[in-house]
């Protein structure tokens, strides 16, 4: 049942992927982005990522995403008729290394972790059961990755001044 | 005159004095006034070529172990030390510089006409960058200054040279770069062979040479870098293409240094290094074959094409090619007799060919031109340096009674029971030499005058005949009464053919201390 | 007291040279200085000599000066060695050369470069002198090549004209490369006994060597070779009539007298060596005969009077070679002392008849050649005197009997035709000699005729010109004509009483080579009938000359017609010079010129090598930038490319 | 268990990102190809959290972070050029080249 | 030993981060002073002189726990506290320090007067440092995007400027398009090791024998692509040309030295520490880059007769001699890192200084002829970046010649000899572009009699132009202290043998140490 979802919603991110990245208008393009995403937070939930999943509606197909568009009728580049892509060489180039990569990641990636650091079956699963979806998310964050945490607040601070610096419109 | 020298500590401080001398002197040029310039350095020069000249009598011509050593510690971390010493075959060396510097600045008196300041200041560094080349016993050191002296050089050429003088420069620098780069790839591979074998690691030129031994198989190919960085620098054939077109371009002083000294650098390399270190590489039949191949077609070659060429400075260069093979073949034959020949031709070119860059830079002085084609019959107005330049061409092309003789003989004597054949071969360069000389010498001396600016040269002046003079008294000198210098050079280049040759018979057998011709690494400190 | 006749000159070079940089007028002092010293070398010489030859010696007399080039088992030493062999050629050189010296007071009076030619004629005088003094070899180089070098400079003396200049570079080329032969003999005599020092090398030679072995062979073939190019033998020979641009007492003291018979002392010196290698002296002897003959068909057709004299000298030269090689070392040193005296005197008679002749056409302003025999003639009535003395060397070196020649002369092909029992080599060398002998009566009396007698053909205005030479430059005339006529008293054949003085003076100089060659006498009546051959061929040649050769009917030289067949091949000396210039000079110019230096130089190396490389290097980098197209997509294309290889290199 | 299917999908989704940066000219979307990108390492992140431990899904929470921050200042430095040259096509930027 | 620091606590981290926290605070600072002073010339100034105060306080703070030699308690979480954090973050101050000074004209002529250029050459600062300072991959990640993001927006903070624009386009583009390279690499590494703790990942990777599995490869693989378009090692560096022009000098400066320098720092500590013990995966993939990036980086520099672009390529040139010391994986790679690093900011610094003052407004069309005369006319000033140029060249008597000899000997020791000759051969091709600079300056006219009458450093660009000639000829001829603080400064860079055999590993075991 579970992998049923899953592969479900593997295809729908898969095709939402390609749609996107194939598609004329910056606005179908984005809409198909987040339709990959979508799919992709039901997947984090059947990895027993719920805080993540929903993160990723909220932040990344709510807020993000929004700015995309935002940004792209902002620029009035919605109803742009003439296609982005490149010609068919460009295409046929892109198709092909694109392929390689995929290979390449396909073959080397196989390999799962190897027992000794992984945890008993089902861990995961029961300590959000346990402790809820948030807590053992925020444990870890708060505690090991309080640094990186700080840090993302420098990193916002850095991003928001220097958008700033550039969107302002004086000179 | 020894008394006297012992009584000064002369030992001591000499070799401390002569590598500062010349840089504070630069010092004192950069910071003095440009019109003094030239006469500050004349003084600075002088008072080195006095210093360095107590070295003749304190020399003890008694061993071959290094005298006169200077010792700092520079980077201890890895085995790096400001570490200089004099031996015979570097005693010359030295000498032979610090008496052609104040020669070379008295002869770019009225050549150099702007940024005098700058010139004779590089003059100077390039002094010290000389004669830290043949005095450093520490790799580092020596790769130091191998290089350093480039850029005097590069900017001698570049900024005061004649038209072409940038393609000069940068085939000169880069020639020269490109050798001595894979020549440092070399040095920090013998110094990590060895220093994982004897767990000493340092950079002492009597470390990695009494531990040779160890090279084992890598000994092939670190003597193909020093090979490549010396043979540029010699030049030998095929690689002097530089050379030609750095001797035209340079002003006459920077033409005169180059012949003079900085070609003796690739020869005084292999003598130091390149052989002593790889003793089986170096003395390898096939090797020894090829090098000796290209010293006696570099010979030939440098003759005949020295024979063709329209420019003075350009048949000298090629003669310089030719030169240079006697004295590789010397060194290769690797007999007392070769060894002191080749030393002594080192000397000789330095000053025959030197006087020859001087006498073609008066020409030029006074014609604003190279061209054979534009003189001819000139000896008949300018007498003195007619005469003067029949003799240095003599002793170019090796007249017995002049120094050119004593060294081509004692190289080609020394050569011959090594390598009959290339010796004979080597010494029709006696015929070719003859040939491109004696053509110049017609062409531009003798025929009739008839190029009516030729009429109104000037013969030399009392400044240019005390730049030659010194030169000609040593053409005889050497020529005639040479045994002082060879007596002074025999016993390290019997310490030489002795440690190579020793080493030959049994492959990877450590010498017995006794015999080491050097002293062990910092015994004396 | 030896070392104060070499020296002398020395100095006299020094002072001679230092006027003629700052006194180039002060021509009576130069006078004074140039004769003076080499008269005083001369009594020097003398006082050393006869102080030889009246010690009881059975060393040579060493003089070291210093220790010249000691590095290790090579110690050579600037030494001189005094014996008898030097004693003779010190006589010869200085005495032949004080009166050379004193003609060319004369000679040269005019000349503005007057202290330089001094300078240059003592310093030759100087080198002749280290030359036969040296105790080694390196030392006989030293004047070996200092000879060379004052040849050189005295042939281009007028440097002005390019030919001359030229001709004294050919001289110094073809001598290098003899030097090259003397060169290598020396490295192979040092490798087989580790000396260079003449006594050494000779005492050791019979351990060193095996006789008749292809290392003595070669090592005196090399040393010939260095005789080769001294002393104009063939191939090596074109330089010395090319040498005759040099002024004429020059021509009669180096190019006649004393340099170029280098060879037959330098072989007469290591005549153990030669003696040790048969083959090498059979070379010598016929390399000898041929050049004799063949210069001496030269020297019949020539009209320059002076490269009559220079053709007749190479050939004499190679008489001397003959002797040399046959194992007549005496008689190949008797005969260099005598042809010293009658060549002197001939070119020295030449140069007077130049001289008168330069001076008459310098004086009409005429362009004509004073050296062409065309335009003499007749002389013999302006200039008794030395027709007389040049009549006297002629008949010496005919070899009409009683003159000095014939008795050289005729002991040179004597002991060729003895050692023709042993060998048939040595009949042909000695016919060889003989037609040789036969040309060279011929050629000296159609000298002889053609200027000194018949009609006048110089000019109307010319021959009032014309007179007798001064005494400076007669009086030697005389002197060497006194030696021409009675030196073959040196020397007498076996037959008659008195003999072999010569012969036995030099007696320790070769006895050690005696051994090694093969006995060689004659009868007393071969030796007559010889002897008698000999005064034929002189006779056929001379009278020959008076019966073929109409001098009534020759023409002025502009006047003259192209000469044709034969008599054009050898005016022009068969070609050889051409021959030379198109095998050797011009290949080898144009091998240097377009292959060494266009192809292999600026084209292989610079162009193909290191422009090449920077070319390339340019070319690879260019090729790089075309990928910055500042758009972005080719980055893109390019980074993953960049992926594909490194997940590629990370997997593999 | 589903460990190896989304690292899959993941390695498909990232290639897919790649190939629209490969393919596309507009500035914006291959900034959303890059996103794209993005999304697939959390994908990969979560799905190995399951295995490893909740860290993984931290990591995610600062992708996610870094995204939001590189959007802002992409946003910025598109906008900025927009005003330049009206236009976001790339093969119209290429002032800069050689 | 020196101050132990537990960083499992406020304190210690606190203690541990002490100066990034001061720049933080600092930034924090300047940030509320630029919004409220902000327009004017003064203004500017101020912010910048604010921004040097910062920096320099910052770099006492790191000198004094370099002074306290302050140690982690056990495994170093998060971040590292050990010598080649605080020298590679002097590096990097010391850089940000300059292009500050640089900055100062520079603004000034080119009239950017916003104060957020300082603010973020500090944001990017703290970046780096943290870049530098971290044990863990995702701080590392944190760090490099911090200063990457600054990065991006300097280099089109001229926004009169359409190529600033346009290169800050580009280099954002593929600059998050290599970051998504160089995160998924993280994830894999992750998976593989069951951490992103570096020691750890080093302890995984031996305890577990994982040295050929197929995820670690993998994701060592992106990650070296992440890096190597961050350092523009070829064929990841088409971005630094274009970005380099189009970028501000000082700017430019900042990117050659210290952002290369910072991302250097983080491989050579993942490489060294983590990786080390597995040489073998990626040794091959990076002595490739090594090797293309420099011959690469030469040979298109070659071609290059504007030089601010001829330095760009020079500058993925000197990438590549550096990843030459990556590859030998050594405690001495490492050290000839920092030396390397600290010769080639001084040189960088140096030289595009020297090019800010030649530039003038519109300074991306400088060329190499423009140069032509120099010397005559301003000797100093040409003499100084004749320094520069020989320094790059790596010629003996500059920290450039120390810098490739150190570089050359970490390679040589690794038995790395191949790969020593391509660098000096690729030296060798250097030459060819570096020597016509120093010709054009003194051997050539210049050609107008008015050239370079305005070309005149100022203020604290000529300290900056002065200063690190100076310290380059000083360093060439007396390197021995440079190279003791170089060598004792990552010496302990490889993790101890307490830690690989010891530590447990597992699902638990970054939780037990904590």
């Amino acid at each position: 049942m579970l992998e049923a979802v899953f592969w479900a919603n593997a295809g729908i991110a898969i095709v939402s992927a390609l749609a996107c990245i194939t598609r004329r208008s910056p606005v179908a393009s984005a809409l198909w982005l987040i339709m990959t995403l979508f799919a992709t937070a039901v997947m984090f939930v059947l990895l027993d990522a719920h805080f993540i999943a929903v993160l990723q509606v909220m932040v990344y197909s709510g807020a993000i995403m929004v700015l995309f568009l935002f940004v792209i009728m902002l620029l009035n580049l919605g109803d742009q008729s003439a296609t982005d892509m490149k010609g068919w060489f460009g295409r046929v180039v892109g198709l092909a290394l694109g392929v390689f990569v995929m290979v390449e990641l396909w073959v080397i990636t196989k390999v799962v972790p190897v027992d000794q650091i992984r945890l008993p079956a089902g861990e995961l699963n029961r300590m959000t059961v346990d402790e809820g979806a948030i807590a053992p998310v925020a444990q870890v964050l708060y505690t090991t990755y309080l640094l990186p945490f700080l840090l993302t607040a420098i990193l916002l601070l850095a991003a928001i001044a220097g958008a700033v610096v550039l969107a302002k419109r004086e000179v | 005159m020894s008394g006297f020298l012992a009584s000064i500590g002369y030992g001591q401080w000499v070799l401390e004095a002569i590598m500062i001398v010349p840089l504070l002197g630069a010092l004192i040029v950069m910071m003095g006034p440009s019109a003094q310039a030239k006469k500050i350095a004349l003084g600075v020069a002088l008072v080195e070529f006095v210093l360095s000249l107590g070295l003749w009598w304190a020399f003890d011509q008694g061993t071959a172990l290094m005298q006169f050593e200077v010792y700092h510690e520079w980077i201890p971390a890895w085995g790096i030390a400001y570490h200089l010493g004099i031996d015979g075959i570097s005693l010359f060396m030295v000498l032979l510089t610090t008496f052609m510097m104040p020669l070379t600045i008295l002869g770019s008196w009225n050549y150099i006409k702007e940024r005098e300041g700058p010139f004779y200041a590089l003059m100077l560094v390039l002094t010290t960058g000389m004669l830290g080349v043949f005095v450093a016993l520490d790799m580092f050191l020596f790769y130091v200054f191998w290089e350093i002296m480039l850029i005097p050089m590069y900017f001698i050429i570049g900024v005061w040279g004649g038209a072409r003088r940038i393609y000069a420069t940068i085939k000169f620098f880069v020639f020269t770069f490109f050798g001595s780069l894979l020549m440092l790839v070399a040095i920090l591979v013998m110094y990590y062979v060895v220093g994982r074998e004897t767990g000493e690691y340092s950079f002492s030129y009597r470390h990695l040479l009494n531990n040779t031994q160890y090279l084992g198989q890598w000994a092939f190919w670190l003597f193909g870098a020093f090979f490549l960085a010396f043979a540029i620098k010699v030049p030998m054939f095929p690689f002097h293409t530089w050379l030609p077109d750095a001797h035209v371009e340079a002003p006459t002083p920077g033409s005169v240094i180059l012949a003079g000294i900085l070609l003796k650098m690739g020869a005084y390399g292999f003598l130091r290094f390149a052989v002593p270190f790889f003793p089986h590489v170096a003395l390898d039949p096939t090797v020894a074959t090829i090098v000796v191949t290209l010293a006696v077609v570099g010979i030939i070659y440098g003759a005949l094409v020295a024979l063709v060429q329209p420019d003075f400075k350009k048949l000298i260069a090629y003669s310089s090619v030719s030169h240079l093979g006697f004295v590789m073949l010397g060194i290769w034959a690797l007999t007392l007799q070769s060894i002191q020949g080749a030393i002594v031709i080192m000397i000789n070119h330095g000053i025959s060919t030197g006087a020859l860059f001087f006498m073609a830079g008066m020409m030029y002085e006074r014609r604003h031109t190279r061209e054979i084609a534009d003189f001819g019959g000139i000896a008949r107005v300018v007498p003195a340096f007619a005469a003067v330049l029949t003799l240095v061409a003599l002793s170019s092309i090796g007249l017995p009674g002049t120094n050119g003789f004593v060294g081509e003989f004692l190289v080609l004597i020394g050569s011959f029971s090594q390598y009959p054949v290339a010796t004979a071969i080597a010494t029709t360069g006696v015929i070719f030499a003859a040939m491109y000389i004696l053509l110049a010498l017609q062409r531009i001396l003798f025929g009739k005058l008839d190029n009516p600016a030729n009429k109104k040269m000037q013969d030399l002046s009392i400044r240019e005949l005390f730049v030659l003079g010194p030169l000609v008294v040593c053409i005889v000198w050497i020529g005639l009464y040479p045994a002082p210098i060879l007596r002074r050079v025999e016993v390290s280049a019997q310490a030489l053919v002795t440690q190579v040759r020793g080493q030959l018979p049994v492959q990877a057998k450590a010498i017995p201390e006794e015999q080491q011709p050097l002293g062990k690494f910092g015994d004396d400190k | 007291m030896i070392w104060l006749a070499v020296l002398l000159p020395f100095l006299g070079f020094l002072v001679n040279g230092w006027l003629s940089f700052f006194r180039p007028d002060a021509k009576r002092a130069v006078s004074v200085i140039g004769v003076g010293v080499l008269v005083a070398s001369f009594i020097s010489a003398l006082a050393g000599v006869v102080g030889l030859a009246g010690a009881v010696h059975d060393a040579p007399y060493i003089v070291h000066m210093w220790s010249w080039m000691p590095v290790g088992e090579l110690q050579v030493d600037l030494a001189f060695q005094v014996d008898e062999l030097s004693a003779v050629m010190l006589m010869v050189v200085t005495g032949v050369g004080a009166l050379i010296h004193v003609f060319s007071v004369g000679y040269m009076r005019e000349d503005r470069s007057y202290p330089r030619y001094f300078a240059y004629l003592n310093l030759f005088v100087f080198f002749m002198l280290v030359l036969i003094l040296g105790a080694n070899f390196p030392v006989l180089f030293i004047g070996w090549e200092g000879v060379g070098l004052c040849s050189y400079l005295l042939i281009g003396f007028w440097f002005d004209d390019e030919a001359k200049a030229t001709a004294g570079k050919k001289a110094f080329i073809m001598n290098r490369i003899g030097d090259f032969g003397l060169l290598l003999a020396m490295f192979m005599i040092f490798r087989a006994v580790g000396s260079l020092d003449f006594l050494e090398v000779f005492d050791a030679a019979p351990a060193a060597f095996v006789t008749n072995g292809p290392e003595i062979t070669l090592i005196t073939l090399l040393l010939f070779l260095g005789c080769i190019g001294k002393s104009a033998q063939i191939p090596l020979y074109t330089w010395l009539p090319d040498a005759m641009a040099g002024p004429t007492p020059v021509s009669a003291l180096i190019h006649a007298a004393t340099m170029v018979t280098a060879g037959v002392y330098l072989i007469a010196r290591t005549n153990i060596l030669f003696a040790m290698a048969p083959v090498s002296g059979a070379v010598v002897a016929l390399v000898g005969a041929v050049t004799a003959l063949f210069a001496a068909t030269i020297a019949l057709k020539q009209w320059d009077i002076k490269k009559v004299l220079a053709y007749s000298t190479v050939s004499q030269l190679g008489f001397m070679f003959v002797a040399v090689g046959v194992g007549a070392y005496a008689a190949g040193i008797f005969h260099l002392v005598t042809h010293a005296f009658f060549k002197a005197l001939l070119f020295l008679g030449a140069g007077s008849v130049i001289h008168v002749m330069h001076h008459a056409y310098h004086h009409t302003h005429s362009g004509e050649d004073a050296q062409d025999m065309r335009n003499m003639g007749g002389l013999r009535k302006f200039m008794p005197w030395t027709a007389a003395v040049m009549w006297v060397a002629t008949l010496a070196i005919a070899g009409v009997p009683g003159l000095s020649g014939f008795f050289s002369k005729d002991q040179i092909l004597a002991e060729a035709f003895a050692r023709g029992q042993g060998a048939f080599l040595f009949y042909v060398i000695w016919a060889l000699g003989a037609v040789a002998a036969l040309l060279t009566a011929f050629y000296m009396t159609r000298l002889m005729l053609y200027t000194f007698h018949g009609p006048n053909r110089t000019g109307e205005a010319e021959a009032k010109q014309l007179h007798e030479a001064p005494w400076v430059m007669t009086g030697p005339l005389v002197v060497l004509a006194a030696g021409s006529a009675l030196g073959g008293f040196l020397n007498l054949p076996h037959v008659l009483p008195g003999a072999g003085w010569l012969e036995h003076w030099l007696k320790p100089v070769t006895e050690g080579s005696v051994p090694y060659l093969s006995e060689a006498h004659l009868s007393a009546g071969l030796e007559w009938r010889l002897m008698g051959l000999a005064t034929l061929i002189a006779a056929a040649g001379m009278i020959a000359a008076w019966y073929f050769l109409k001098p009534d009917r020759l023409g002025a030289a502009k006047a003259a017609p192209a000469e044709a067949g034969v008599q054009r091949v050898l005016l022009n000396n068969y070609y050889v010079d051409e021959l030379y210039n198109t095998l050797i000079v011009r290949p080898t110019d144009w091998v240097s010129r377009k292959v060494l230096w266009r192809i292999i130089d600026m084209g292989a190396i610079d162009g193909a090598v290191v422009h090449g490389a920077a070319k390339v290097s340019r070319l690879l980098g260019w090729i790089g930038t075309r990928f910055q197209t500042g758009n972005l997509g080719t980055y893109v294309v390019l980074f993953v490319i960049g992926v594909l290889f490194v997940l590629s290199a990370v997997a593999g | 268990m589903l460990l190896g299917p989304a690292l899959g999908v993941s390695a498909i989704l990232f290639s897919i990102g790649v190939l629209g940066v490969l393919i596309r000219r507009n500035a914006i979307i291959i900034f959303m190809c890059v996103e794209l990108m993005l999304n697939a390492v959390n994908l990969s992140f979560v799905a190995l959290a399951q295995q490893l431990g909740t860290d993984g899904q931290v990591f995610v929470f600062f992708v996610m972070t870094v995204a939001a921050a590189e959007a802002a200042v992409g946003f910025a430095i598109i906008i900025a050029i927009y005003r330049h040259k009206e236009t976001l096509d790339l093969q119209n930027l290429n002032l800069l080249r050689g | 030993m020196g101050m132990v620091v537990n960083l499992a606590t406020p304190a210690g981290l606190f203690w541990g981060m002490l100066p990034e926290i001061v720049l933080t605070g600092w930034a924090l600072a300047l940030m509320l002073v630029a919004g409220w002073r902000h327009g004017g010339e003064e203004d500017q100034r101020f912010a910048g002189q604010l921004a040097l105060a910062a920096l320099v306080s910052t770099l006492f703070a790191l000198w004094w726990l370099w002074a306290k030699d302050a140690r982690p308690d056990g495994i170093a979480l998060m971040i590292a506290l050990d010598g080649f954090r605080y020298a590679s973050s002097t590096i990097f101050l010391l850089g940000a320090i300059m292009t500050v000074m640089l900055s100062l004209g520079y603004v000034r002529r080119e009239r950017i007067h916003t104060p957020e250029y300082y603010l973020l050459i500090l944001f990017a600062t703290i970046g780096m440092m943290v870049m530098s300072a971290a044990a863990d991959l995702i701080v590392l990640f944190l760090g490099l995007e911090i200063m990457s993001i600054c990065v991006y927006v300097l280099t089109g903070i001229n926004r009169r400027s359409v190529f600033g624009a346009e290169a800050a386009l580009k280099y954002f583009l593929l600059g998050a398009f290599a970051s998504g390279f160089l995160i998924y690499g993280i994830a894999l590494i992750y998976g593989a090791t069951g951490t992103t703790n570096l020691t750890l990942i080093a302890v995984s990777i031996t305890n577990l024998g994982l040295q050929s599995n197929g995820m670690l490869m993998a994701g060592i693989g992106l990650l070296i692509i992440g890096f190597a378009f961050k350092v523009g090692a070829v064929p990841f560096h088409m971005w630094t040309p274009d970005v380099y022009e189009g970028a501000p000098t000082p700017i430019t400066a900042f990117m050659a030295a210290a952002v290369k320098a910072a991302a250097f720092a983080a491989l050579m500590r993942i490489m060294v520490h983590s990786l080390g013990e597995s040489i073998g995966t990626w040794q091959n993939a990076v002595w490739w880059l090594a090797v293309v990036t420099m011959l690469g980086g030469n040979l298109m520099a070659l071609a290059q007769r504007r030089l601010k672009r001829m330095l760009a390529y020079s500058s993925i040139a000197h990438a590549g001699y550096l990843l030459t010391a990556v590859v030998s994986g050594t405690e001495t790679g490492a050290a000839a890192y920092l030396f390397y690093a600290f010769a080639y900011t001084l040189v960088t610094l140096g030289a595009f200084g020297v090019l800010a003052v030649v530039g003038r407004n519109g300074e991306r069309d400088v060329r190499i002829d423009d140069l032509a005369g120099l010397a005559a006319k301003r000797p100093w000033l040409a003499f100084a970046m004749a320094v520069f140029m020989l320094s790059l060249l790596g010629f003996p008597g500059t920290a450039g010649f120390m810098a490739k000899w150190y570089v050359l000997m970490s390679a040589i020791e690794a038995d790395q000899w191949k790969l020593g000759i391509i660098l000096v051969l690729a030296s060798v091709v250097s030459a060819g572009y570096y020597l016509p600079v120093v010709m054009e300056m003194y051997m050539n006219q210049p050609i107008t009699e008015e050239a370079h009458q305005e070309s005149v450093a100022v203020g604290a660009g000529r300290w900056v132009i002065g200063a690190t000639a100076a310290l380059l000829l000083l360093i060439g001829f007396f390197p021995g202290r440079l190279m003791d603080v170089s060598r004792s400064s990552s010496d302990d860079l490889k993790p101890s043998a307490a830690f690989t055999l010891n530590a447990p590993t597992g699902p638990d075991a970054g939780m037990a140490s904590r």
